[in-house]
């Protein structure tokens, strides 16, 4: 008698939903590169508020849920849109003094999650000495090696209660499946799934479980530390998920240029993720054409 | 030969590649915006390949951290984000997919990091983070990234900026990058004992530190600029520049062949030189 | 249905089987001799697919950390090695090549472990380093390997060991793995407030240790051993075992078939009944 | 002017001169895998003494040294010999008190390559809590959580010297090259590697640099980092490198039987250590018949 096991594969409402108000999360992806975008437009529009997102380096992901007002306190390295310059909601914000920043340089804040994988309260370094990190920073501690060799910042482990990353497919059991060659984005975000014990993955692709044993090497997130899984076809959008699509740069620089403004902000905001019900409605929203232009052909497997 | 006289990008990468070491170990990092992305990753490339090519066989080149050694001719992007999925396939020695790569800055390996900022300060200091009170900004900027590690982990800086009077300021309101602090002994005080800015190069001029000061110090002016100019365009205290400024040595004409054939043949990373 | 009757083996899986629940996660880790790689891996690998082809699929294998949810009837070797090229070919639902997966382990996750010893005593103590004094040792073993953690960070801990008098010590010369220490409150004190052997399993019997003296306490004899042959073997005090075990349940005739026909079909894991 | 770089291609006996008497030094592999035992044979030829060795999982790698008296004092947390039991010359100094010992748990003793590689001194651990090591060892120090957590213990980073491993393959420049379905032992090595500024790597086989151009997501060593290459076919024997070769079970066997007594291991290292001149002896030694059966055909490239 083999029993099947649990089916974690759940709607994208459904997965939002699992996020209460006035939860610690971390988003995946990084720079402009595998953002859960399509799990970011529906916590927006179930409007859960006085999220902490603890980060590294993030971009709209994170813009966005700040523009919307979603977020009481970002620990984290950078916000920006690289080519696309910076994030205008990020700066807006942080201007008129409305979120709480606790902030790290960029090899401590990804440490940060590893820390917690690694099952650490802390870890020690002084990567950060010198700049003014500490002095407005009151999570960087100070801490004596007890080996003699002085004093090192101490930082805490990132402890997410929540994980949420975009990935490239997985099996309605929650095994998930990651290119070989991944690059750092993809990376961090199999570090940051084991810095949680709940755990969202959004996938272009929910295959066979079959496929899976046949690629076991590949199944770095397996499905008894992943909560649910959700299938998001372009996901990411507009950001790329690397070997599938690229990031749409028309998109990205149009959501530059019109979230300067609070009104087009709010203009992007209710076109793109308010005025859409489901992700399907997002993506005829985004065009079938501009979709099929950003794939990319030829993976990895 | 008959080539059109170097340009200013041209000029810039010859300046950087001089000041590469031969065995040495080159990191370059994240870039914002199209400007950054040009002066800060595109020139470095170009001059970490022409050093390669030329007088250092025996370095390595980490470009964001994951790509080591690429061959720069055969570049798939312009390089407008650190990774993607064409730039798994630049033909490349060596490439890291995790972030363990970091060990070599955390382990103090890395020789020369590139560094740029909204505001440098007189004594090298870098701000990316914030232009006012920190808690109350006048302007919000991307955050430290790796910065804080470019100028305590690294064995020296290659400040690249858009020479504006506004980015060069008497004292940065927040530093992300630690230069010489405020002045002789700060860093050592702090046990950082090597390391910090070694050269501000920007589209006008080259800086460097004086050894006993800290200072910055006004080194080169770029053919075609004058000193009226650049000084026009420094916003920290002019004592701080000695009135001897040379000019900025223009690249020799087989480095320029170099650029111009092997490195970046089709012109994807130098802007070309029109007429 | 006319099958042999159960081997001591298959009384032990079975017993191994029972104790393991549906949603865990189970660590199986190095054995060193062939008589510990029998009992400590052969063993629970069986144990283990029984124990998901009834009574917990949603429980995830992880052999030797690596290997994750094989197909255990499909085993390439005889488990003499952790690791090997065959191994790396077992179909699974999961490899992880990376010391990563140490995870589990210290963020606690792990339910339950399997371990040994050369010494265990009444507290459940568990000794793999030294017999005699730590510093001049009479007999060195091999080290502590993981045994900490399997006793300070994972839910449970079976303890499976040869049942011979001089392994069953009143005190063990050193503790790698912490059991009950000196008796109840000892863990807590330590903070180790969840884990901790929960079975002494041998050849002959079965221990499970009380939950107000934490002592370890005879639970049953394997069926055809008697009650003096497993005193006689063990080695702590026998005021710490009560008088009143009963026989260890053997396998039903559906396990049997399982673990013969679909688990371990060709006899690679364990020993086949003669006769 | 396309520049050559430095080769680092040297012999084995050139190799082994580069560890000075007193090193610190770790031999990669793990278990029974792995282990650069033409480069252990080759130090005990040299007779270099007094050696630190810091490890985590040994076998006779370290065995051998142990008995032929060129170590000090150990940091490890196994060595045995798996199937084939337990370290006859490890145990029988260790009973005489002949060599000092620091020991630690298994992932702790992972992780002190890992902290290494971070450039971090120390990290925090409880795996150990309730055990005697931190009786024994003051190397396990006290150290409390500057968040608030607790107390734990602190352990230094391993911080070899030199890092000796054996892989499967490199070019002469140094740059070594791994198989993409990576064993424990293997990504050890390679974490080991990054713990110490001083690599050597005896590798199975030199290939074309223009190989390694073709395979760069494999190049996991690259030059920058690595001192020297040797060539040394079969050095891991009577070990496996996975993917390569098995191990030769009947040879560890016929150690495990023979460094019983004192007189034993002497007849061994006469025979196959002393005795022997160069690698390539070795390998007639052991016989062409016997290394072609260990061979495994079918490699991961």
């Amino acid at each position: 008698m083999n029993q099947e096991p649990a089916i974690k594969l759940i709607s994208l409402r459904d997965a939002a939903t699992l996020i209460s108000n006035g939860s610690r999360i971390h988003l995946g992806g990084m720079a402009v590169h595998n953002h859960p975008m399509a799990f970011v437009y529906e916590l927006i529009r179930q409007g859960t508020t006085n999220l902490t997102i603890v980060s590294h380096v993030s971009a709209s992901d994170v813009d966005l849920l700040i523009g919307a007002g979603h977020v009481n306190r970002l620990e984290f390295s950078y916000v920006g849109l690289e080519e696309f310059g910076t994030a205008p909601c990020f700066r807006r914000a942080v201007e008129e003094g409305q979120i709480e920043l606790a902030e790290y340089s960029e090899p401590v804040a990804f440490e940060r999650f590893a820390c917690s994988a690694r099952g650490m309260p802390f870890f020690p370094t002084r990567e950060m000495i010198g700049t003014d990190l500490p002095r407005v920073n009151p999570d960087i501690k100070q801490i004596s090696d007890p080996f003699g060799s002085g004093d090192y910042h101490a930082v805490s482990a990132a402890e997410p209660e929540w994980v949420i990353i975009h990935a490239p497919a997985g099996d309605k059991y929650g095994n998930i499946l990651f290119f070989p060659n991944r690059q750092l984005p993809e990376d961090l975000d199999i570090t940051a799934t084991r810095s949680s014990a709940n755990i969202i993955v959004t996938v272009e692709q929910i295959v066979a479980h079959e496929r899976v044993k046949q690629l076991p090497y590949l199944n770095l997130v397996p499905r008894f530390r992943t909560t649910a899984v959700v299938e998001a076809p372009f996901g990411a959008h507009p950001y790329s998920c690397l070997h599938v699509y690229d990031q749409d740069r028309e998109h990205l620089a149009h959501y530059a240029a019109v979230a300067r403004t609070v009104e087009g902000f709010s203009g992007y905001l209710e076109h793109y993720v308010h005025a859409v019900e489901t992700h399907d409605q997002y993506l005829e929203l985004i065009g079938a054409a501009r979709l099929a232009r950003l794939r990319q052909i030829g993976g990895a497997w | 030969m008959n080539r059109h006289p170097p340009s200013i990008y041209e000029i810039m990468v010859s300046v950087i590649s001089r000041e590469l070491h031969d065995d040495e170990l080159w990191f370059l990092g994240l870039s914002t915006g199209p400007q950054t992305i040009l002066l800060l990753t595109r020139l470095p490339i170009v001059a970490m390949a022409l050093a390669q090519k030329t007088h250092a066989p025996n370095s390595w080149m980490l470009v964001a951290g994951w790509i080591m050694n690429p061959d720069v001719s055969k570049v798939p992007t312009g390089m407008e984000s650190e990774f993607g999925t064409s730039l798994g396939n630049w033909p490349a020695e060596a490439f890291n997919n995790s972030h363990c790569m970091s060990y070599v800055a955390a382990r103090h390996e890395i020789d020369v990091g590139f560094g740029s900022a909204a505001q440098v300060d007189k004594y090298g200091n870098c701000n990316t983070v914030a232009i006012g009170d920190y808690r109350r900004p006048r302007v919000r900027l991307i955050g430290p990234v790796n910065q804080p590690g470019h100028f305590s982990l690294f064995g020296r800086e290659i400040i690249i900026m858009p020479h504006e009077k506004r980015n060069f300021v008497d004292r940065v309101d927040f530093i992300s990058g630690a230069g010489y602090l405020e002045g002789p002994g700060c860093r050592e005080q702090l046990g950082l004992h090597r390391g910090g800015p070694c050269m501000i190069l920007t589209d006008k001029a080259v800086f460097r530190f004086d050894e006993n000061t800290r200072l910055a110090r006004l080194e080169s002016i770029h053919p075609g600029i004058t000193e009226a100019e650049v000084l026009a365009e420094t916003g920290f205290k002019h004592d701080y520049i000695p009135h001897t400024p040379v000019v900025t040595p223009s690249p020799s004409e087989e480095d320029l062949a170099l650029i111009r054939e092997s490195i970046d043949p089709s012109g994807v990373l130098l802007p070309r030189a029109t007429g």
